[in-house]
């Protein structure tokens, strides 16, 4: 249609689309689907971190965590208010994150086991996702970019404070760096599983890229991960778990192993080590807090009738 | 009743400083489970201010004895620990959690007030910080609490359960020991009857709007401010809190 | 796959002996908080039973290393632990515990009874021993599931969530890794295979009476008795379990 | 009346009453109350041990107090069974004590904040009430008195674990020793109060002597259990929270500072450090047992209708 031919020209000029512009049907449900989902993230991202909260191993450390986990919180606030420009409510997004409907990412399914666990969410896990977002602050929706321009600026914070943890770790007694080994061992995986599957095989790749929700390929932010976060590696001393990984001088890049793309769909299906718990945590947080809810909800609708009352 | 080495201003940072700690894990026990989205950001701001006030008070308390902070926090056992019984309460459900934390900011706040006027500079210093962001956290609680009375039957019947179960250790901090007589006398810190009438008029009016009726009995649990008899809740707080330094001693994180 | 050190038989104690620690642990938390009385005592008698099967266990594990089985229990981090996941999954309400212990019986008695005939005397000995306390916990348990199974809508309802949830934690016992296979080989302890028909035909058994059904899925989940991706909640066990010992290094009790 | 006089006759011959045994309402009512009270003290009395079952410091420690929480749940069952003889049904029991109108020994009110107070509960709590119920294996109801013999055996052999704990600690490390001292300090004035306010203040005596449902004076056992105990604490090296404390030759025995009364009232009126924890640990384990209870007397009825179906 012409409206369509004239919002891919705005797009294609690099514009911005803002909320109360014109969009495709199929335009908004994507937007929709990829921020709940990234908000979702932030949300049930809390969890794994919030593991270690109370078994944080100094007061600083722990004011460090909570405040990253607070953060995480905040993103998902952004994001929520960015999706709710869309026309969907937060709690529709959430009754549909509690249902199945809506997915978060499959990283936040394994534990955080040791110490050293919160050091590699940091450094792999922020990393890998800095990696996904940054395009993204060019991408077309307004309130989108926005959104992502706030969170990048905190999670690269994020991420230097998770290398810092791994340095310590690292660097520590003989228990702390095997600790260190053993989270990149668990996490190194699950990082490059983070850009999804190869394109190759990515069915909505081509008109998510069209239309500037998308920028990058997943194998290419992948092999950039690969690259950047190799050398910190063995900066720290510790081994990828990847028998094949080697450079590439052709290429001027890493080769290295796919991750397991079974269990990757396994997890997305809910089989992640801890996939059940975070659903049960999150779900009870919902049914909990209920009455929290609704009590808040009555006291502003008597605040607001007392008020009117008196005028 | 106090042994000559008696010092009064470890002793006073001790006492606060195991407060905001201990209440400090207690909210961060609540990360990524809270009702709301801005109730999860909400906890954690007061957890991190009240850990952040714990690392002042902390330092202060280890400074004569050449602890830190932290080893204060992570090698003490629990009846080392100088925390109000109230601090130490599980959080029960949010309700529970909203209401310890107002009973506690009410005497919090008042007391900071006080110490900012501590004959000991040090002491001064740290609650002046500190009160500015108690204002806050009381500002907050109260809030709530009045909007959880308020809300509905069901919230209305929780937050007076709330306040019920909560009450027998709301007192303490009220009740002069000896510890407090002889801060006050040394102008370190106010006396509890000097906090009292701040207290009680806060309590008075926040309870009062929110329709919730105090509970009649003066009858307060003691033993956690000095240390004779903690609740059982402390010591399963703490084998997590301090489990990573228990296990890997010396080292550094 | 298995380093030149591989010592099978304290490979397969230490995986016998973890299961019984850590579910002993678990049902012991169940103190004082059962649905009846009898159920009280049959509970303390069943984690009884597995830490006195754990002390066993650990004490031949730990042989070859000059270890106690308090050593091996209280001074592992969870990574060193070689118990199942479905031992390490928290208790939930009574039919979730009553289910994890009728998938683990019905596992543990197949397997005790296969290690009777081990190659190993240290090892048929003690499975002699536990199989005869293993034989009575089966029992017990699947008249349990029989009976909440049976019992009311909502009995039944919570008994099939309660499977439904466990499922994916209780096959890792039965899909052969290195380990396993080495152990076989050896004469050591009977292959998963070999035990699976026993654990299958009891469960058809068992859960067919209780009138639940079996999922479909055969998923399983693991990392549990390789120890290389343990369930978030075995560091919090540890966490209570294992707090003495670390906070008063070297004391005996 | 003459039934009730040929009843004492019978009691003052020293023979025993038995359930199809006439006897007087008073008794009957006392003597529930009291199997009750004392069932519900040996249920109430897991929790401060449970309290420390998964934080006990050996394997071998955590199997003798695992076995020592079971007795006293088996002791519990002895002594319900003996109630039911008079026509009260534990479920009834139970609602009283969950509603508060049936008590518990004020002991249990207290919380055990070190492993030296697993011990002190043996050797302390447990030694009085082995010097309260000895006397009690002669007392006239014959459930009652049968209950109380086999609860003696185990008790004294708990006591003893319970001093045995003691010993380590007494002797152990000095962070061991100070929690010895302490657990001693906490537990010594409640452990007298064990005994029940003096004889003097204590109403109904004079009627349960006669009627052989109580056999000693407060007093008198208070006497007996602090001369049996003050010689053990200076065994172990600890000191009596005491200053009065001092052997009088002329009596024979210690004289000792009274306990607090006050606390004691207030204690049995609910105001013990973990009263409401207490009281809400066995209503959370009654209410969410609900199901289960419903599910196996369901299940029972159905067997049995199947059985009588297939007859």
């Amino acid at each position: 249609s012409p409206q369509e031919a004239a919002f891919q020209d705005r797009i294609d000029a690099g514009e911005t689309i803002e909320p109360q512009d014109w969009m495709p049907e199929g335009y908004r449900k994507t937007l929709i689907r990829q921020i709940g989902q990234h908000a979702h993230s932030e949300i049930v991202g809390q969890l794994p971190e919030g593991n270690w909260i109370t078994r944080a191993p100094t007061l600083e450390r722990k004011a460090i965590l909570l405040a990253k986990v607070q953060d995480e919180a905040g993103h998902g606030l952004y994001l929520y208010c960015a999706a709710e420009t869309l026309g969907i409510s937060r709690d529709d997004m959430t009754e549909q994150l509690l249902s199945g409907r809506m997915k978060y990412s499959s990283i936040f399914n394994y534990p955080t086991l040791s110490w050293a666990d919160i050091g590699a969410v940091g450094w792999l896990v922020d990393g890998a996702a800095i990696m996904n977002q940054v395009p993204l602050q060019r991408t077309s929706y307004g309130p989108y970019s926005r959104a992502m321009i706030r969170i990048c600026k905190e999670e690269s914070f994020h991420q230097r404070q998770g290398f810092d943890i791994m340095m310590k770790m690292a660097k520590g007694t003989e228990a702390q760096r095997r600790m260190a080994q053993d989270a990149l061992d668990r996490f190194w995986y699950p990082s490059l599983m983070m850009f999804g599957p190869s394109d190759a095989e990515s069915v909505h790749s081509a008109q998510n890229m069209a239309w500037r929700i998308k920028i990058n390929g997943n194998d290419e932010l992948r092999q950039k991960f690969v690259d950047q976060t190799v050398p910190q590696a063995e900066y720290l001393g510790l081994t990828v778990p990847d028998e094949k990984l080697a450079w590439n001088e052709e290429k001027g890049g890493y080769d290295f192993s796919e991750p397991d793309w079974e269990e990757f769909f396994a997890v997305l299906k809910g089989q992640g080590p801890e996939s059940a718990e975070r659903m049960k945590a999150r779900r009870d947080a919902w049914e909990e807090g209920q009455w929290v809810r609704d009590a808040m909800s009555a006291h502003a609708a008597k605040k607001a009738a007392r008020r009117e009352a008196a005028e | 009743m106090l042994d000559a080495g008696f010092d009064p201003v470890g002793a006073l940072a001790l006492r606060m400083g195991d407060n905001a700690l201990i209440l400090g894990h207690r909210v961060s026990e609540w990360c990524g489970r809270a009702p709301v989205l801005e109730e999860d950001i909400a906890l954690a701001n007061i957890a991190l201010d009240l850990i952040g006030q714990a690392q002042l008070w902390l330092g202060l308390a280890g400074e004569s004895a050449g602890k830190t902070a932290d080893e204060l926090a992570f090698l003490r056992d629990a009846w080392d620990f100088r925390c109000l019984l109230l601090v130490e309460q599980p959080n029960g459900d949010f309700g529970r959690t909203v209401m310890r934390q107002f009973l506690f900011d009410a005497w919090h706040v008042e007391m900071l007030r006080g110490l900012c006027a501590s004959s000991e500079p040090r002491i001064s210093e740290i609650a002046q910080k500190a009160v500015r962001e108690v204002d806050y956290h009381l500002e907050r609680s109260s809030a709530q609490v009045v909007a959880l009375g308020d809300g509905t039957e069901e919230s209305h019947a929780r937050m007076q359960a709330a306040l019920d179960w909560l009450w027998p250790w709301a007192g303490e901090a009220l009740v002069a020991d000896p510890v407090d007589v002889a801060l006050a006398e040394e102008g370190i810190a106010p006396a509890p009857e000097a906090v009292r009438p701040g207290w009680e008029a806060t309590l008075r009016r926040v309870l009062g709007e929110a329709s919730l009726a105090l509970p009649e009995s003066d009858f307060a649990h003691r033993g956690g401010k000095d240390g004779k008899r903690h609740s059982e809740a402390l010591g399963h707080l703490l084998t997590q809190m301090q489990w990573l330094q228990r296990a890997y001693p010396g080292a550094t994180w």
